[in-house]
């Protein structure tokens, strides 16, 4: 099956052909290199732009409001934070002209922890991203997810932020993508630039077929009843690791993965919760004023006679930074062990 | 390089066509008796605060009298900062809306009560919504710029700004992508220099004896102008257009104008005394060479003055949006 | 008493005399304005900068490291939002160097709404300041206390965010600064420059005394025992005003000001909900991913079994903007009768 | 504006005396051989990331150099990017520091284990915390540089970054707040122009013939020189150095320079055949013209790779930070 790199090439792809997108751009997003993830590679429409966030931000809200349909990424999302304020206006455009404009623009930017990218290549942008009001805020854990919540941002007459947790985009899927080879090599053969000279290589694109997973709709990845776990990104396979491995303990968890952060899926969380009693949140954001305290926050304010024990949130650390060292890493970003023990304590607690 | 064409002596005749002289004039005024009025409505208690632009309307109407106005990329953008009232008159507004966002009515065509008077937001001319921050206009326009050069026909992108705003890094990153080798862009990109930022002078701030020079090292066309005489105005707007629109390259225009009623309410809106008015200059140069009279000009204030109190008068009685629609488009819905 | 304007320039007088403050300075900071609100007339070492927030930040970072003591303003919070960047490096700086280096750095700036400010003049700034590490952050609600943690502010070897509700600031204080004359208008003579040419204009300034707020200590402006109101800024003498009214229909609530948003004072929060069991947080930064979440969770994480109701958090609406129209400002950030009725439906809340 | 100065011949004798070119020599030298040991320790998997400066040494040890190294507004500040390690190996710096950095131990000197290979900082000598951000140097710059400048003395600061980077804004900010005329900065800006940012060519995206050209508009003195020429380079920085100290105003430089292992390990760190090679270019000139000779040079290499593979066996067994570790020094302590 695809990786998460390739499916997000591919709904690239699929939106170059049907869905009207015209620029796919940012920093190496071009050739030769098509994105420092792969994720670009051979578009008919990505080209290569100034070294400017604030350029790239900015071009994507004028080709939005000139009817274009531009995608445009931040290499890192550790290199966006120059550019709140025009994430902001785009997201106040529409409101602010009292519905006479709309931002139809999507910005793909690689977050999180996992690849030992230490103090700017680690960030997590979803708590900053979740304050700002006029997005969609997107955030796949699959190959699938991925390439189904591009095209539907790719259909939206609003800004959405798709955010890649880049410890995922080389992890194979275990679903198919509509429209992809059966056999792994034969993909990678392709759709993947060969190494060296690439002036002459072009891509043959499978036949890919129309697939949106919708904007706001999460998934229940493992059902349970004794406690609900609700993730995204990278975090979110751990839980379902942590799942399985408390399953053999007898402690039956919830799994939801949330994809979408905003709108989310509350229907969804609440749901369980009352089933379960028990929430867990995991992200790996800095933990204060984090998006998951919002999660808890609304717990508590709609469920809370529901709930058998505090709602809890696992997220990083409030340090100023991810270190290099394998040990820094790994103490400041929640890891399979400190899931498995936060759902094993939650389970359990008893006033 | 153009080479600075010789100003013409005050003596000379006009050089324009008589009409448009009275079309420009006409506008002038009309610009001015607006802002006046909304300067009046702040002061009477109908409105919180007034920004606008008196003493530059002898380069903004001859700019909005130069657009090719109507909506999307085979016709002109606009990404203007709050001193565009005389642009936005000449390119067909009526003034009554800006009365409406002065007195934020739910009416207010331009932002539905929401944003300051004189943050205008057209989508049908192209005028892409005036936001408070400065500078970031500069960010967005390569943007429109792209979709129309990847179109074809002649349709440009005009970006307007004041002077201290070039120290943000959005007006360099404007003048980066604009000249990138791989795609020249079609923006004409304006500065309206008052050589005032709030309080602050230029002179203590800025090291460029242009701000036009900015934009040789990009191989950028560039010139510096008197924004404050609107024949000069009206045929550096026309050349410059002309090649923007041709040669699909970018051009970066200084125009130096002047503040009549200083920054805004905030620093009180009062007249300033020293300041050139282009207006009063313009009506001796249109009496002295019997373009029009005193009587005629005077009349045309009258006319003005009058509509813009009956608009006040309406505008005033108009309710303000209800608290609810706050939760109004913050999406827009798929069509 | 002074106003909060007026008790800020006094603490930066006290400081450029006292604590080694060598540059004050952002647009319009300098003569002739002294700043949008007044806060920096006549100050010696005042300056005016090019209209640029990142040279501003970056101007603040670079004298920091040379030894100097800068305090930077950004005229409205709301233009903050393109350095967001700088200010985390300036967060990170102390810790990426592993102790080698830090930052004694202050900035101002005003936030809030309560000035028909539309939507560029009306921004909150406490939620996305407290999801930065490394930086001290405060909010006064007084003269008083701004004058206080002002000067523990310019004390600081760390970066400090000094946050200005701008409602506030024209608003006389109770309590008098250790120095001030006891007439106002005789004050205002003194250091609040003249209408009109002030070339020649020097302000006298009172003999002032030292005076420091310690950051990290909130303050409990009534006491109460059926319900805690923890707020600050804007909202804070909102609370204090519902709180007394509240009591003449006998609920009896406690009213902290935070005036430290980090560190904050949880000791003191904590022994107010231990006793009363029931808390509202109150800000107006929009709701989602806010700073009040943030103790919401960690109320629910340490003091589940001591509340007697959900904690519940007040804040302005999720919405793109603060619209100009006072129909409009007035629906979107709490005003005295939405908290007096939060208060009053929270007192009497039972399961 | 300086003129440009006529390059000096290969045939002519090397200008500067015997013993500096073999001190630069020796340092040239010595930073390829760190930065070689680095990419090998990278390719063994005793680092997860390697970025540096091979290519740029003919330009960076005559900075080091020539700069006054010490802690304080009294002495030079440097801020710098990430392709730095001959300068810092020219202001005295140990090159086991490097390699700690690059194995993130414990005892990596510059970020205790935290921070990338080539990412120096070093209080004593006023070495700016290296961050990953490209660009935000430029904007702290005139900070320290006005702190020097209040103190009187001749001590600057510098300032480096890519070509590719100069497109953020704060490269123009830099410019702005050094050039203003209440207040110009002793600051020297340089520019290491290797024509590229990862795999983007600056011929597609930059509209300036020089970079330096952009200093121009705000009268900064500014030269665009060939850094692979450490001769040249020498006396370049010299000559804009003694200006910047002198006249306490900004200079910028351009540095055309090479990229040899490509932009870090994530391109492969391979070595680049094309570029221009300073080092062999600078060792033909030496053996040329007497200075060292062919075994003098290897010997000199020799002798540093042993000392590298020493220290990179030390390193290879020091700890790691503990994982508490993550919790010092969120915040300095009042002294
Ligand atoms: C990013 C940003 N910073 C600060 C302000 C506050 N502000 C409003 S207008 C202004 C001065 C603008 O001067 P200039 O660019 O010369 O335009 P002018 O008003 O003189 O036409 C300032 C500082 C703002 N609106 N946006
Ligand atoms: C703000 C920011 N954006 C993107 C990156 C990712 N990045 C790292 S180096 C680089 C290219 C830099 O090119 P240039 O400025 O020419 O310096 P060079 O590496 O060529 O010396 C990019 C895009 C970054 N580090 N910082
Ligand atoms: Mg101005
Ligand atoms: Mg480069």
């Amino acid at each position: 099956m695809a990786n998460m790199a390739q499916a997000i090439r591919m709904a690239l792809h699929y939106a170059e052909e049907n869905l009207g997108v015209t620029d796919i751009f940012g920093e190496d997003v071009g050739a030769p290199l098509g994105g420092v993830f792969t994720c670009t590679q051979g578009l008919k429409t990505a080209w290569n732009s100034p070294l400017d966030e604030r350029g790239i931000i900015g071009m994507a809200m004028g080709l939005a409001m000139a009817g274009s349909r531009p995608v445009a990424e931040i290499q890192f999302c550790d290199y966006v934070y120059n550019t709140i304020d025009l994430l902001k206006l785009a997201g106040n455009t529409c409101w602010a002209s009292n519905g006479d404009w709309n931002m139809p623009m999507v910005v793909r930017t690689p977050v999180g922890s996992g690849i030992r990218g230490s103090m700017y290549h680690s960030h997590s942008f979803d708590a900053t991203m979740t304050h700002i009001p006029g997005w969609k805020i997107v955030m796949p854990s699959t190959p699938l997810d991925a390439y189904g919540l591009l095209i539907s941002a790719c259909q939206e007459p609003n800004p959405v932020m798709f955010l890649e947790p880049k410890a995922l985009l080389r992890v194979k899927g275990e679903e198919r993508i509509p429209g992809e080879p059966d056999d792994d090599r034969a993909l990678s053969k392709m759709i993947d630039a060969p190494l060296g000279d690439r002036s002459q290589w072009r891509p043959q694109w499978p036949n890919l077929e129309a697939f949106a997973v919708p904007i706001g709709k999460g998934k229940i990845v493992r059902e349970g009843t004794q406690l609900t776990v609700v993730s995204y990104g990278r975090t979110l396979p751990l839980c379902a690791k942590a799942a399985a491995a408390l399953a053999d303990e007898g402690i039956s968890a919830e799994v939801i993965d949330l994809r979408s952060l905003w709108p989310y899926d509350w229907e969804m969380i609440q749901a369980s919760v009352q089933k379960t009693g028990r929430v867990l949140y995991v992200n790996e954001d800095t933990e204060v004023t984090n998006f998951g305290e919002h999660l808890v926050r609304r717990t508590v304010d709609e469920l809370f006679y529901s709930l058998l024990a505090p709602p809890k949130l696992l997220a990083g650390k409030f340090i100023p930074g991810i270190g290099l060292a394998d040990t820094l890493e790994m103490a400041s970003v929640p890891q399979l062990g400190d899931i498995t023990e936060a759902m094993r304590a939650l389970a359990v607690q008893q006033p | 390089m153009s080479r600075p064409r010789l100003i013409k002596e005050a003596s000379a005749p006009l050089p324009l066509e008589r009409e448009l002289l009275i079309r420009i004039h006409d506008l002038m005024v009309k610009a001015r008796v607006l802002e006046e009025r909304l300067i009046q409505m702040y002061k009477q208690g109908h409105g919180y605060f007034w920004i606008g632009g008196p003493g530059e309307e002898a380069f903004n109407v001859p700019l909005g009298l130069l657009m090719k106005v109507g909506q999307g990329p085979a016709y002109d953008f606009l990404h203007a900062h709050y001193r565009q009232s005389a642009t936005l008159l000449a390119m067909g507004e009526e003034p009554i809306g800006a009365l409406r966002q002065m007195k934020n009515t739910a009416s207010d065509p331009y932002s539905g009560g929401r944003n300051f008077a004189g943050h205008f937001s057209i989508r049908a001319k192209n005028v892409v919504p005036v936001s408070s921050p400065i500078e970031v206009q500069y960010a967005m326009a390569p943007g429109t710029a792209l979709a129309q050069k990847r179109l074809g026909g002649d349709s440009i992108t005009i970006v307007t700004g004041g002077d201290a705003g070039t120290a943000e890094g959005d007006f360099a990153s404007c003048l980066v992508w604009c000249s990138r080798p791989a795609e020249p862009l079609p923006v004409l990109m304006i500065v309206t220099n008052n050589k005032w930022g709030i309080s602050t002078s230029g002179a203590e701030q800025h090291g460029e004896q242009r701000v036009a020079d900015r934009g040789r090292a990009f191989g950028i066309q560039c010139k510096t102008i008197n924004g404050n005489d609107p024949v000069e105005a009206y045929q550096e707007l026309k050349e410059a257009m002309a090649y923007v629109r041709k040669e699909r390259r970018p051009f970066l225009l200084e125009a130096n104008v002047s503040r009549l009623y200083g920054h805004s309410s905030a620093s009180g809106a009062n007249l300033v005394t020293e300041e050139v008015d282009c207006l009063k200059q313009f009506e001796a140069r249109l009496e002295q060479d019997g373009v029009l009279t005193r009587q005629q000009m005077d009349d045309t204030r009258n006319r003005y003055a009058e509509e813009m109190a009956a608009a006040a008068r309406l505008v005033r009685d108009e309710p303000l949006p209800a608290p609810e629609t706050i939760w109004n488009h913050i999406y827009a819905e798929k069509k």
